[in-house]
């Protein structure tokens, strides 16, 4: 049992500044939940307020059971993985794993089984007797993480471990370190500030800005149900378009109005969002909604390609059409030039709709 | 390519020039008497010199009084400049003022804190005791280590602390075995300078020594002022006040430079 | 004219460590031309060179026609935007831009039109009295092209400069700053580890290993015949699946057996690999070419779920299959469980094929 | 909470037992001769004792030949040690063996050099003139100044330079508007320090110095080893003598404080 629980959590930095503003937050046990968001969203600070390195000035923090909010952070029983990797430079890689388990007296041939067991599955024994500044980035990267597992903590916490790797590394440890949490089944906090990562790792996904908690939820979910643009357009590359719109009941069908793209929604979307006809809304379409072929429910509209990104297994493109960027997804093999006038077809069936003054995503009428 | 002939050229001239006066006292020191003037490199080698200075001058207890001393005030001193100077650099202990008050405490006078130290230290009986001298250096040498330190301590992640506390180490555990460790060949260094500040003081061991009590600067001078200066006496006295510069500089200049480029603690 | 040619070019730092070696490259007047690979290949240090901040000690650079190698880089008319930004930090945002210009003693009037128009370009209006620590990253990037782009160069030397800014806005600066580029048309040098900033950016990309060129070529070319396994496995995320194999001939057709993957090669591919027949081969293909339907020419195979990386438009996986790993990018709305048994279908058109020992790859026969 | 107003109170104390002393020698300044040792904080302030140091003892010349050797011996140092510092820390010119003299020069001991000095300079004429004390400060002040100024060099990045280069600049050109301008704090700082050096130097400026070039160290002493000590008078100009430290202490407290915190030059 190590379940997490952030109860009303702030960090105050004096002078009406906050850190971290009323963040509530259940972490399940063995789940992996990822922090997610811009710079100074405060998703390291809440990671360091876990672990007992920031103070808390306000709130509850409990870890199995147990209020830690008071406790110093090696009475937390969580292991930290740093941005910095931070390994203890004038020892070892057997000793930066050695330290934690000497310090909570661990027998030494437990300690050697552990060690032995870690460098075996994170492929560290050729450099068990080295010191750090003799690895490579992505080397330094699992001696913290193995320093980390060895002490068999009750938590993980991981403070964007994997950006100071190359991106092709990145994308290895990404999964890597998936196996491992299956393999270890630790609860396990990871901060982020690459949706990519946020969405491939995470049990579930905490989306975070201006200190305060967005929204919380399984990745997909959330991906296919933003609370509002922030989340919407935060969690994709290319963000979601969005188009400033109107819905008008025509009898029975609604007409979707959004710049370029205009015709009636389908007839599920219809039903779900008729309440909001006549408001000011935002219109979003992710980009690979966007399609090169007609399709029922798909409207057609035409635009100016003013980008073309070939990444090889699909094409992302930028159209200019009404005054309006719109950015799609598409096929590898559809390569306008730049300047080309092309159709596409936006497939309102995965429309979604925002309240254009508060950004929030409009309620669905289940 | 010849660029660099020339500016190493330079640098030769330079070093002679820093070194020939250097070298120069060695070899009169160890030169007879009569040819200390003598424009003669080395026409015969004695250690005579040496021999008088310790004979006569009773030059072995300045050098073990100034061992000592020097030694004593560093081992006092480092402990709580350490644990200052780590105060300063990570809980800003006393703000900018604290700081301020341990640079300004470098920037006195001595001269000016030399009577009323004098005074101080004739009533309690501290005058012409190495413990008095000792207390003296450990207090000169206390800011300047600890501003030596907190730059040192500074340039160390603090996320190292945080890994080593969420290890398990307490505040002082993560000092003691991450953070000092990590800043040893700093703390080598400033251990080697502090020694030597307190090996080449004069006002202070000229002032509150006695004949006993005297160090080797204060006999230098003696040696220098004395009617009818013996040039090969000063000498062999000067070669053995540069010795221990030259045994830190040959055992520990990794340390020193390494140590001592400021803010390139890895 | 403002191509740029290395000829032979050496960077050797003595005791026989090389930073480049033998590099020639030709870029041709306006190309954006991408460096790309690991970090320790050489790139930066080739950019370097033709910046003169770093030494040749051997072979030419010649910029727009002329010999350059000797010449202090201030003689060179190149800019550099550096990763660091390296932005004066005394110096307001305008006078960052002017300092360039007033070196060049271009008139008063002038450097301010510039500095007008380029800040109006990137939106730095509102902070051109700043210091450059009072901006965020993504404005001291602004700032740093900025500077480049007011001293008029005749070329572009940019050190990674997107490396530095969150996912997000990295990709919005990598379509920004192509549509600068075409719009100053200026001859552009742009290093990388990114393989997705180089398939995007660059109109070529020189991919670097070891100090020596691997391949250059059209981001699109090079991706569909890679040179050797390396160029094959940088080049995507995830990296093309590598299966060692075999090719037989049977009469007309030509049968490759390739671990859990064996079937006829379609016509065409059979036609440009017959002489390739008995050798130890590896055979490559890419994510996208493993798809979820049956289609012609794609060999089916089973394997058991061990990744699954939904990422929002796409999901790669990972099955494990007759001791091998292969990776594939699927459709969303194919979501298996971990450890579930999927049937999926190797599209051999795509094939590639490479030689078991060099990695280099099997001539084509065309 | 409480650990908070405990380690404040604990910083008071450690700041007043700090300023108490210098205070208590700026009190006995402010009050006439014969309440010197009175325990009475301020009976009555009188400016009496400063008159007579400048009327009795002419203070305001050793004041103006403390004040010209130091300013002039920096202003003299200053550029050498910006473009050595600059060079050990661009180029590793003359690499380790450069690095490790500049050191050691720091370390001779003082009263070993004192004579050779004094020799050589009554054959020049050097003795007794206020430019011979500026050439051994500006001296004692180089190498210091470059070791403090290599570190700033050496925190500055690179590719500010380069960019500075790129945009037109020559290598001197970058250094000159680029490179001293960033380090400038740290400049300013160590000019004080410099400054500081050679205002509170007492050996040379005893040795080289006669009754016209005295300085304000070697007034000082001289105050207090005469006959009858005028403890007053010794207050008066103790304060004096701590006038421009605290003058630099108020004014460039942000350069002292951010400019010396070893390799945090921004």
């Amino acid at each position: 049992m190590s379940e997490i629980k952030l109860n009303k959590v702030s960090r105050d930095y004096g002078l009406g500044i906050f850190g971290v503003r009323d963040v509530s937050l259940e972490i399940e046990e063995g789940e992996f939940m990822v922090l997610l968001g811009p710079s100074g969203c405060g998703k390291s600070t809440t990671l360091r307020m876990i672990a007992g390195l920031e103070e808390t000035t306000d709130g509850q923090i409990s870890i199995a059971g147990r209020d830690v909010t008071r406790l110093a952070p090696r009475h937390r029983n969580v292991a930290v993985v740093f941005q910095s990797y931070a390994l203890y430079p004038h020892m070892s890689v057997r000793e930066n794993m050695r330290f934690g388990m000497k310090m909570r007296k661990t027998p030494r041939d437990e300690q050697d089984r552990r060690i032995a067991q870690a460098a075996s599955v994170l492929g560290l024994q050729p450099y068990l007797d080295r010191k750090p500044s003799a690895l490579s980035g992505g080397q330094r990267q699992r001696v913290a993480l193995g320093r980390a597992i060895v002490r068999e903590p009750d938590v993980f916490l991981m403070d964007e471990p994997l950006s100071n790797l190359d991106a092709k590394l990145r994308g290895e440890m990404r999964q890597e370190l998936v196996k491992l949490h299956r393999r270890v089944g630790k609860t396990t906090v990871f901060v982020t500030h690459d949706h990519v990562e946020a969405m491939t790792m995470g049990d579930r996904i905490c989306i975070m800005r201006n200190g305060r908690v967005e929204q919380v939820g399984v990745p997909l979910e959330v991906y296919a149900r933003p609370r509002n643009t922030f989340v919407a357009q935060f969690l994709a590359t290319p963000a979601m378009n969005l188009i400033e719109a109107q819905l008008n009941a025509e009898g029975e069908a609604v007409m979707l109005s959004a710049g370029p793209i205009a015709g009636p929604l389908p007839e599920r979307e219809a039903a779900l969002y008729r309440a909001a006809v006549e408001r000011k809304l935002l219109f979003g379409l992710r980009a690979e909604d966007i399609v090169t072929q007609p399709r029922p429910g798909a409207q057609a509209f035409q635009g100016i390609v003013t980008v073309l990104e070939a990444l090889g297994p699909e094409n992302l493109i930028v159209v200019e059409t009404a005054g309006q960027s719109v950015s799609a997804r598409v096929d590898r093999h559809f390569l306008p030039r730049i300047g080309d006038e092309v159709t596409l077809y936006a497939d309102l069936a995965h429309t979604h709709l925002f309240d254009a003054a508060s950004g929030d995503a409009i309620a669905r009428e289940v | 390519m010849g660029r660099r002939i020339l500016s190493h050229f330079g640098l030769i001239v330079a070093v002679v020039i820093v070194l020939f006066p250097i070298l120069w006292v060695l070899r009169t020191s160890l030169v007879p008497a009569q040819d200390s003037y003598s424009a003669a490199i080395l026409p015969s080698v004695t250690l005579d010199n040496y021999r008088a200075l310790f004979a006569e001058k009773n030059f072995g207890r300045n050098y073990m009084n100034s061992l000592v001393v020097a030694s004593l005030s560093v081992i006092v001193a480092m402990p709580l400049a350490a644990m200052t100077g780590y105060a300063f650099a990570r809980f800003r202990t006393g703000g900018r003022l604290a700081r301020l008050a341990t640079l300004a405490s470098q920037m006195l006078p001595p001269v000016a804190l030399a009577l009323p130290t004098f005074m101080l230290f004739r009533n309690v009986g501290l005058t012409n005791s190495l413990t008095g001298l000792t207390i003296v250096y450990a207090a000169i040498n206390l800011p300047f280590l600890t501003w030596i330190l907190m730059g040192f301590f500074e340039a160390i992640p603090e996320d190292l602390e945080g890994a080593a506390m969420t290890d398990g180490a307490t505040r002082w555990g993560a000092f003691w075995r991450v953070v000092l460790p990590v800043a040893a060949p700093g703390i080598m260094a400033a251990a080697v300078l502090g020694f030597i500040l307190s090996w080449n003081e004069f006002l202070f061991a000229l002032i509150l020594g006695g004949s006993n009590t005297a160090t080797v600067p204060v006999a230098l001078a003696s040696l220098q002022t004395s009617n009818g200066v013996q040039i090969s006496n000063v000498a062999a006295g000067v070669s053995l006040a540069i010795l221990p510069l030259m045994i830190a500089a040959k055992f520990i200049q990794k340390y020193l430079v390494e140590g001592l480029s400021f803010g390139s603690v890895k």
